[in-house]
């Protein structure tokens, strides 16, 4: 068998792809978007930061853009710190991340739960206590593909957790509030995905792991890594429906409840799909009397060129919902008002 | 016996560079299988990094200061969860030789220990979870073991055999760390990639010691 | 050789698909769109058509999500009609937006140079002169791969041409100078798209055109048809190089002038390679010292599934800076203030 | 000579119905050699809708009403460029019957060349330019010559052979009207889809006229 052709890419040198695209990123938003004096990994919000408000700080590793860097900007994160593909930034720009985003208050740290971020961030912390900046963490854990509660990830429902974040920052509330309302957020949050094809690393161009022509994987994390099972692929009512049982055996969720809802492309799936898969999530959250306050269907955080979906949903109540109504802009993303 | 000095330091870091970029799509293969398939990725990230770094920055100074640039090096062009595992691993071992500008055979034996508590303490991990911990704890109880009397050939293929058999043993465990825990026993029969590349770097190093005239 | 795998989606019956589809959109944006009564592939802005104003419906088929629903909004587009996947809606749909857009003063028919759309909105256009609406066409025919001008289709640069019309519309400017700015717009707007690998429709799944390993199509349109001709696939930069030629060619800049940006993917090519693209584009268009109004990068038109890019370049003046930056809130799309 | 009636029409419109959903995927892959590979797609969703319509509303209409309603049912189902041009060809096809609650042979041959003007006057095409014209026109001239004193038979026959010929031709053509008009060159070499599934029409009518008592 002669070797499979590398996935096509519009890339230079793929060592050089990261830091080409944040180039490419900061002459298309500059409006929105600085790069740090500090470190070149650090990107800043133009209007985010500002004394006596607690600093967001988000991060990870690249290849699920919009995720991180989209979502920086004034009433979301004051800063992200980029790492390599799927790699988790280095101690150093999370740093720089974090001087430029305080204002006195401390520094919120979030990022999805993985080794890498948690092992990065954890000594960017340490270092940043010699510069008596208070940097706190807490990590996204929205995946409930996980049985296991400590393994949980973060994955696209970082989306509604760093907005309530974010909010609650912008609305200068105190250090403990900023981060009693992202640990709330995140408890909120439930979110599984399932992937249909493998992503390709620029680096080697190949499929990241093997699917056979009829099955997918479920429970699947953002970086390409495979789900906690693979099955069959099914109709899109039938994916749904897996996907819905498990988030509702987990939330268990009153009728009357609100809830807001985000159906996340992979990367490759297209919007059709997307909005096929929320027909029948309305369907499904109708029967359950769930409302439906917001919804987002789009590539919100993706694994490069994977093709697959999330689903997730942002559990509301008073607090939260003002959170997610309250005005953000963003290179990528605004919502509010 | 002979002693190393920092520019030997820097030909065995360009040793391990270089048999890295000869692993590099291998390393990424065997991750894909159970984790983002990235670790020949970050491996050749962080060990070029050194490399060139080393080659420009390194003359005159000792193996611990060696270790120390390195360390740093090897982080900030990685991250991941390499880099702090490495860097930690790197700082530990500058320290185990700090002052000397000639190291001998036990202390290169205090070097391997020192890495592998320096990976355990930031990884907070465990033998038997499935991670590089399991190439590096047994390598470094072996090299402990060789240390007296033992010569630096005696010590790093000590090291080097138990780092290998130790990564073959993650073939059959269950992950207790990073990506792979998430698979439960879909991860079985699968080595750990970080556990390859780390009996590798200890294969490289013992090999290095072995061609040089003891 | 055995038949080559079918290119997996998350689909019910893919006969249903535009319909499901449509109805995941309505409930995911109740408060942006509704259903027009008289034909269920009628989708029509809820705070877009009033009296007194020109409307502007925009439509063709499906497929290239967001294009054309998600640009129904106030401030842009009052309607979309929705055909089926690649295909023109039929005159019925047509007729129910434009019945639904009138405010008294005219209806702007505005939509891709094809064939069929061009046959099924001119039997729109007699079918409603009897029921004395006014309907006038702009086809829009950004694609500067075709040499021949009558031949030119609409394609990713419809964003920029429907946003200055539905700006004007929303300024309650006559009927005329509605028209002349979209004409206006049209004759300032210039993209160039390259395919790195076919899409497959719901129906076939299968790749709809075939394509080496190392070859790219350049100059295609947005149906997943090939392009002008078929090319090696190069780095970023080199095909970046290759487009901003052809449209230099075209436009033939004067130092000094101004243009919006929009690098769009074709549905799988994720942001990082487009940002990467953009970083080219900018150091094109700095060298000859052209500046950047306004820039958006992501998925704006696309082909289903398929890999690839265009980029389109918007020639500014004074009043279509003003048109561009006028307020517009859609489904999918917000701009201005 | 027998004649047909509303019924006859159903039938008919059923045979090219099942035949377009044969070759659905075949004419779908030749409309994505030179074109967006649906064409097999948008000829099956009109024609089964006009299936499915003329089974339960048709019963007791004249073959000019027949044709009316499988007009508008076709070009509301499908749209695309074929919708239009199809739609059209059936209206004039039932214009040109209009009122007759049975047509004959000589009917027929009007209807086949009253569906070619519509086809040319909504596509502004003409033969030459690779486009299904380069089927109904010929079938339309080659029907009216064997008009006078035709059978049925001979009447769709000569229309079927001439469809073919012109489908086949349009190989080596150069595309004037439709998506393929932006290939040039690329499209030499391949039959155009639309003249593919006109020629198949056709070919379907001859067959179902020659099975027939006459
Ligand atoms: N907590 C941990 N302790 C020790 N080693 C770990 C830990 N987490 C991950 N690893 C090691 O890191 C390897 C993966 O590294 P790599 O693929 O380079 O980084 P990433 O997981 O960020 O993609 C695993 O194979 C494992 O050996
Ligand atoms: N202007 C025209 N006149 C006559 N036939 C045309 C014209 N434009 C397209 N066609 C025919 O339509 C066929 C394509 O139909 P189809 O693929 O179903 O629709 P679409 O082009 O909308 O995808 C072409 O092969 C050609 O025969
Ligand atoms: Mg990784
Ligand atoms: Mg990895
Ligand atoms: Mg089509
Ligand atoms: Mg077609």
């Amino acid at each position: 068998m002669s070797p499979a052709p590398k996935v096509k890419k519009l890339l230079n040198d793929p060592d050089n792809a990261v830091d080409e695209m944040l180039e490419g990123i900061l002459l298309a938003h500059p409006d929105h978007l600085v790069m740090s004096d500090e470190h070149h990994r650090a990107i800043i919000a133009k209007h985010g930061p500002r004394p006596g408000k607690v600093g967001l700080v988000i991060g990870g590793g690249s290849g699920h853009e919009p995720t991180f860097v989209g979502f920086v900007g004034r009433g979301l994160a004051d800063a992200a710190a980029i790492g390599n593909v799927f790699a988790s930034p280095p101690p150093d720009p999370a740093i720089a991340c974090a001087k430029a985003a305080s204002g006195g208050e401390g520094v919120l740290f979030m990022y999805g739960n993985y080794a890498g971020d948690v092992m990065n961030f954890d000594m960017a912390t340490e270092m940043l206590a010699m510069d008596d900046i208070e940097a706190r963490t807490v990590l996204t854990t929205d995946d409930v593909a996980v049985e296991n509660l400590e393994r949980r990830r973060g994955v696209a429902g970082n989306f509604f957790i760093f907005k309530a974040a974010g909010a609650a920052c912008d609305k200068m509330l105190s250090f403990d509030e900023c981060e009693r309302i992202a640990r709330k957020a995140n408890a909120h949050t439930f979110t599984m995905g399932v992937g249909l094809t493998a992503c390709s690393l620029p680096q080697t161009r190949v499929p990241s792991f093997e699917l056979g022509p009829e099955e997918m994987e479920i429970g699947l994390g953002i970086h390409g890594e495979p789900g906690v099972r693979k099955g069959p692929l099914d109709t899109a009512d039938a994916v749904t429906d897996e996907i819905v049982d498990k988030i509702f055996a987990e939330m268990d969720p009153e009728p009357g409840e609100e809830v807001a809802v985000l159906v996340n492309s992979l990367g490759a799936t297209p919007l059709m799909e997307l909005y096929i898969v929320n027909r029948r999530l309305n369907q499904r959250l109708k029967d359950r009397d769930i409302s439906v306050h917001a919804s987002w269907v789009g590539p919100y955080c993706t694994s490069l060129d994977m093709s697959g979906m999330s689903i997730t949903l942002h559990r509301l109540d008073g607090e939260l919902t003002g959170l997610l109504d309250h005005p953000c802009d963003c290179a990528m993303f605004r919502a509010g008002q | 016996m002979a002693t190393l000095n920092g520019a030997d330091f820097v030909a065995l870091f360009q040793a391990i560079a270089q048999m890295i970029e000869r692993e590099r799509d291998h390393l990424s293969a065997l991750d894909g299988v159970i984790g983002d398939g990235d670790h020949g990725v970050t491996m050749s990230i962080g060990f070029q990094a050194v490399d060139k770094v080393l080659a420009n920055e390194a003359s005159g100074r000792t193996p611990a200061d060696i270790c120390m640039l390195a360390a740093k090096t090897f982080l900030n062009a990685v991250g991941a969860s390499v880099g702090p595992l490495y860097a930690t691993a790197l700082m530990r071992a500058g320290a185990a030789v700090k002052g000397k500008s000639d190291v001998g055979a036990e202390d290169v034996a205090d070097i391997i220990a020192a890495m592998a508590a320096g990976i355990e303490h930031r990884g907070k991990a465990e033998p038997g979870q499935k991670t590089m911990v399991d190439a590096w704890h047994p390598a470094a109880e072996a090299a402990l073991g060789a240390k007296a009397g033992g010569s630096l050939k005696d010590i790093t293929a000590a090291a080097a055999d138990a780092g290998r058999a130790g990564a073959e043993a993650t073939g059959s465990m269950v992950a207790g760390k990073g990506r792979s825990a998430n698979l439960g026993d879909r991860a079985v029969g699968h080595i750990d990639p970080g556990a390859a590349s780390a009996a590798m770097i200890l294969d490289t190093i013992a090999q290095w010691a072995s061609e040089r005239a003891d």
